[in-house]
């Protein structure tokens, strides 16, 4: 990788560069690289730009930087033990991916966590996707030059970190739940502070609002920019909020409900034109809709056990499982080969960002370079659930 | 108010003036080439202003030194200059054409040496009235050369045009 | 010796400036007024703007070095000054380090024709406000040259946006200035005053500028309404473009091209385009200042006429100085009362006493009337640099091709609009004449 | 000594015959079209000082208007020469005059 120009010619095809619109002076072709010492890459992306003057021709992602090895540690660890590890992949929705895994393992085992547990493990879920659509908004308006939300949407986090470290001790790799359901009961006022939050967060989405959705400028740096059709994103697997604004209705949680999710009453938000705008719309709305279902299972809190027979030393029956849950980035899933041993024989997990980042490409070309930052951002990757 | 030391600001800005001048046909780098016209630019506006015209010094500072040279920086940029950088940089008919223009020079030398009679020894000492400099400018420019003034503004239109039309690479 | 001191002496009775009187020693101290007063001025924005901007964004901002953060600048100074400066291999050496020093010097001239007061100046041109634009559009070049001697993409697209953006803004920029300078040619009085027989001769000096607007008797931001105020308006977009500022920052944008032209630079070179950044933003705002609010006028001056508001008025200077010593006061009272938080509190309880002491010099009448002209200039200058700080916690960055869209399609034919009807507003009373005499 | 001291008209027109002539030298042995360019400008600005210094001499306002022309078509000339300059970079790939030798492109 030490030439760009060098990837760049196997993997840019010259005839389809050619048929863009070029009306820039190409007088001298730039090939840029962005990253992954960048500060609007989200960590350690690393992308090659080509451009003509300031307009994409093409990019290439190189990934890799953060890579772990998360899937080769799970093979290494027993079922129990390779939980808190998932935390690390997606750090800002760890909550959701550690839903995904155990449930994963649960439908192995063929056990089910108890309503209470699945009570719980939703309105934790949902608080970590109103969390992780925070970080985005304030990142992505960053990236878009408004400084200002950032504090904001991070002023508000605080509240949801503060509850999840009252219950588990941790603020972001929280390792929440266990396979088979909780294991710590919620603290005594549990079902208040959510409802405070609540109670406190909906104004706060009016605020986020009023900075940004009739904002001028806002509105002439999203609209029409790093639009994808909703064929592209079915064809490049592109899930979440993404796929969503571009007209699809296909939400998992609707779809092929998971938890108790089919309990709960809300809606999907959709978009139109598939452009940074709508997905900026179809997020804040998914923040509101999370809302409704947080307050929703608070009220139906159910009494009960928490955790469901599962035994201690877990060795579950040869065979496949694939279960996948709506992340807030997209559909997380896990593929989880069991040999009958304490551990897994192969574990691979479907992370929503790397797939989804496969669509910058087709999102960025004819675009500026303006528009590359705009669109990463509105992708909202997380670099370690890309390398894992 | 009257200016001071006047030979020696001549001097001065006259010497920035010629050794801008030798740098901008002697640089390799066409940037530093272009560095050094703006400095003599810049020197010229000086002489400008010892003439008592300060509006063509302003006029020189702004499209000058800020129009013209941004713009041919401008293009240095995109035009990739490494390639010409190492090549040679002079042509095959610069004996010819250094005698051309030392030729050219002794003829200078001999019309002014004729011309000198003609031009008074010491510099006028009538001060034109500085302070309705560009009044007086602006209402030639709109009086006597309305017309002169207007096609300038169409050569303007054209060139816009012209440029754009030279540039682009698909209209 | 004693030709000195009255060589010295004989300009205080002088109503011209310094420059336009001929008295070099005044030119020297005026200059070394101007420089201070504006390497003072970036240091209290630096503040400033950290401080506004942070409780914009409900965090405190700088509060550990000195009391408040206030001596944070200070601070940053010393930090930058000492720090290593670096020069990638492949730069070219001259131009890089000649960038920052053109920049900055464009930066610090314009100021010499800037009119804090109407002796207050370092001279008066005749070009002034066409020297100003002129020198003030240099700063392109240094730009220019900081992004190519870099000798890195991201510098150079940050050269190659910046001089792009900085270029065309000046046309919106100059037709706004062109339709104040007509204005000034106007000899009629109030807000749509036009000219009478004997106009004809404005002007492009900045003090006569701020004295045709004395004459007029009115603002020229309220002058032919809303045609002024629509020219004002023009020119404060470009304004803050000009000097790339946020929501125009694309040579800068920090987000897209890690910091613009300016990426390969550190230590003190940086802290050069820092300071000529601010003082950039000073020097364009005193240019709005002084074409369309009146410069060092103060402000009401029709509704609000006589000798006993031009006494209430000059009150007000030293007022408000005592109104921030007494924020000083209030603010060194509440200082927690740990021994950790002696000093600072001592600190600023003298820096209220600083604050207090200039406060009360402005209630005599003696300092007062020469200094409240510089009073109202920098109040009206500050206001702006509000504004600026005000925009950066607001806006979004503009994209570059939608710049260029608003300075081409939007503020040139607005300013070629302004500049036609200011241009009949002004010649009403013969274009009346005309219709008449056709009908 | 004494001709040196005060400056006259011709000392004006001395320069401006100076910075014309090294304006010629380049444009007549450069290769490099933004070199050629740049010679033209120093001749035009020749020509204006000399127009100014003339109008200094017999006191009118009539060189600084001319010189003023002369800096707008100085402007049209640099804008419709460096377009042509691009094109050319874009179709040859070089700077070098000496290379537009075909009457086609």
């Amino acid at each position: 990788m030490t030439d760009p120009n060098a990837t760049l010619a196997h993997h840019v095809d010259i005839a389809d560069l050619a048929a863009h619109d070029k009306t820039y002076l190409d007088a001298n072709e730039l090939v840029i690289n962005m990253g992954p010492q960048h500060p609007a890459t989200h960590g350690v992306l690393r992308v090659i730009l080509r451009l003509d003057g300031e307009k994409v021709l093409g990019l290439e992602c190189v990934i890799g930087y953060l890579h772990r090895g998360v899937e080769k540690i799970g093979e290494h660890r027993t079922y129990t033990m390779f939980n808190p590890y998932v935390d690390r992949m997606d750090y800002v929705a760890a909550v959701s991916n550690g839903l995904g895994y155990c449930e994963t393992v649960e439908k192995l085992l063929n056990v089910e966590a108890p309503p209470r547990a699945q009570h719980v493990r939703v309105i934790l879920t949902e608080l970590n996707r109103i969390a992780s659509h925070q970080l985005w908004l304030g990142t992505h308006a960053l990236d878009i030059g408004a400084i200002t939300p950032l504090f904001y949407t991070f002023r508000d986090r605080e509240e949801i970190l503060k509850i999840y470290e009252k219950y588990c001790g941790a603020r972001l790799t929280t390792h929440a739940f266990r396979i088979g359901g909780l294991q710590y009961e919620t603290y005594t006022g549990f079902e208040k502070e959510v409802k405070n939050f609540l109670n406190f967060f909906r104004p706060k989405i009016d605020e986020y609002e009023e900075l940004l959705t009739t904002n001028r400028i806002w509105v002439e740096r999203t609209k029409n920019v790093g639009a994808i059709s909703a064929e592209d994103c079915i064809a490049l697997g592109v899930t979440g909020p993404v796929l969503r604004a571009s007209g699809v209705k296909w939400d998992l949680r609707k779809a092929q409900p998971y938890a108790n999710y089919k309990n709960f009453d809300f809606d999907i938000p959709i978009g139109e034109n598939g452009d940074t705008y709508d997905r900026y719309l179809v997020r804040m709305a998914e923040m509101r809709q999370s809302v409704r279902i947080i307050e929703q299972a608070v009220d139906a809190l159910p009494e009960g056990p928490i955790m469901a027979k599962v035994p201690k030393v877990m060795k579950p029956p040869a065979g496949e499982v694939y279960h996948s849950i709506e992340a807030p980035k997209g559909e997380l899933g896990y593929f989880i080969v069991s040999d009958g041993s304490t551990q897994p024989y192969r574990v691979r997990v479907r992370p929503p960002s790397f797939v989804n980042l496969q669509a910058l490409d087709l999102m960025c070309r004819g675009e500026l370079v303006a528009d590359v930052i705009a669109v990463i951002g509105t992708l909202d990757i997380v670099l370690g659930e890309v390398d894992r | 108010m009257t200016p001071v030391a006047t030979p020696f600001f001549f001097y001065l800005f006259a010497a920035i003036m010629l050794i801008g001048g030798i740098l901008v046909i002697t640089r390799k780098n066409p940037v530093h080439s272009a560095l050094a016209l703006i400095v003599a630019l810049l020197a010229q506006a000086s002489i400008y202003l010892m003439l008592y015209a300060p509006f063509v010094a302003g006029v020189q500072i702004i499209l000058y030194a800020g129009g013209i040279m941004v713009l041919f920086l401008f293009v240095i940029m995109l035009v990739s200059i490494e390639r010409s950088m190492k090549e040679r940089q002079f042509n095959s008919q610069w004996v010819a054409g250094t005698v051309a223009a030392v030729a050219l020079g002794g003829l200078f030398i001999a019309v002014y040496a004729k011309a000198e009679k003609i031009f008074p020894h010491h510099a006028i000492r009538i001060t034109p009235d500085e302070l309705l400099n560009t009044q007086g400018v602006a209402s030639m420019l709109y009086g006597q050369y309305m017309f002169a003034f207007e096609i300038a503004s169409l050569l303007l239109l054209v060139a816009i045009i012209g440029a754009v039309v030279m540039a682009k690479k698909r209209i | 010796m004693h030709a000195i001191i009255d060589y010295i002496s004989s300009y205080l009775t002088s109503d011209k400036t310094p420059g336009a009187a001929g008295n070099m020693f005044w030119v020297l101290v005026y200059i070394m007024l101007v420089f201070a007063g504006l390497s003072v001025a970036v240091i209290a924005m630096n503040w400033l703007e950290r401080k506004i901007l942070a409780h914009m964004q409900v965090r405190l901002g700088p509060m550990r070095v000195g009391p408040h953060g206030l001596l944070q600048p200070i601070a940053d100074a010393i930090k930058l000054l000492l720090k290593e400066d670096i020069m990638p291999a492949e730069a070219d050496g001259f131009v890089f380090w000649m960038a920052p020093l053109i920049v900055v010097l464009a930066a610090f001239t314009v100021f010499v024709v800037v009119p804090f007061g109407p002796t207050h100046a370092i001279t008066d041109m005749n070009i002034g406000i066409l020297f100003m634009l002129g020198v003030s559009s240099l700063s392109v070049l240094g730009i220019v040259m900081a992004g190519w001697a870099s000798n890195s993409h991201y510098p150079l697209m940050g050269a190659l946006r910046s001089s792009a953006q900085m270029v065309s803004y000046e046309i919106a920029m100059g037709l706004a200035v062109v339709s104040v300078i007509l204005v000034t040619s106007l000899h009629g009085s109030g807000l749509y005053g036009v000219g009478g027989a004997g106009a004809g001769d404005g002007t492009l000096s900045m003090i006569g500028i701020v004295r045709a607007q004395q004459e007029q008797g009115v603002w020229f931001i309220f002058k032919f309404f809303p045609l002024g105020l629509i020219a004002f308006f023009i020119f404060a977009v470009s304004m803050v473009a000009e000097t790339n500022r946020a929501p125009f920052d694309l040579a800068e944008a920090e987000s897209e091209l890690t910091a613009g032209f300016h990426t390969e630079y550190s230590g003190f070179r940086w802290s050069l385009f820092f300071l000529a950044e601010y003082s950039a933003m000073i020097a364009v705002s005193s240019i709005a200042v002084t074409l369309w609010l009146g410069g060092w006028l103060r402000p009401f001056p029709n509704l609000l006429n006589g000798d006993t508001w031009d006494q209430a008025f000059s009150f007000i200077p030293g007022i408000t100085f005592l109104f921030f010593a007494a924020i000083c006061f209030y603010n060194a009272v509440r200082m927690p009362k740990h021994p950790l938080f002696r000093v600072q509190t001592i600190g600023l309880f003298g820096f209220g006493v600083v604050l207090g002491l200039i406060g009360l010099a402005l209630f005599v009448p003696a300092v007062s009337i020469r200094v409240q002209d510089i009073f109202w200039f920098a109040a009206k200058v500050s206001g702006f640099m509000y504004v600026y700080i005000w925009f950066r916690g607001t806006f979004p960055r503009y994209r570059f091709d939608q710049l260029m869209q608003l300075g081409w399609k939007v503020l040139l034919p607005m300013g070629l609009g302004v500049l036609i009807l200011t241009a009949i507003f002004g010649l009403w009373p013969s274009i009346q004449q005309l219709i008449q005499r056709l009908i | 000594m004494e001709s040196m001291l005060h400056i006259t008209t011709l000392h004006y027109l001395v320069l401006g015959a100076a910075l014309f002539l090294l304006g010629v030298v380049g444009v007549l042995t450069r290769r490099n079209v933004v070199i050629v360019l740049m010679s033209i400008e120093l001749i035009l600005n020749a020509v204006n000082l000399n127009l100014v210094a003339f109008s200094r001499l017999w006191g009118g306002l009539h060189g600084q208007v001319f010189a003023i022309f002369i800096i707008t078509d100085a402007a049209a000339e640099a804008a419709v020469g460096l377009g042509i300059l691009i094109a050319f970079f874009r179709n040859k790939e070089t700077v070098n005059i000496d290379e537009v030798n075909l009457l086609k492109w």
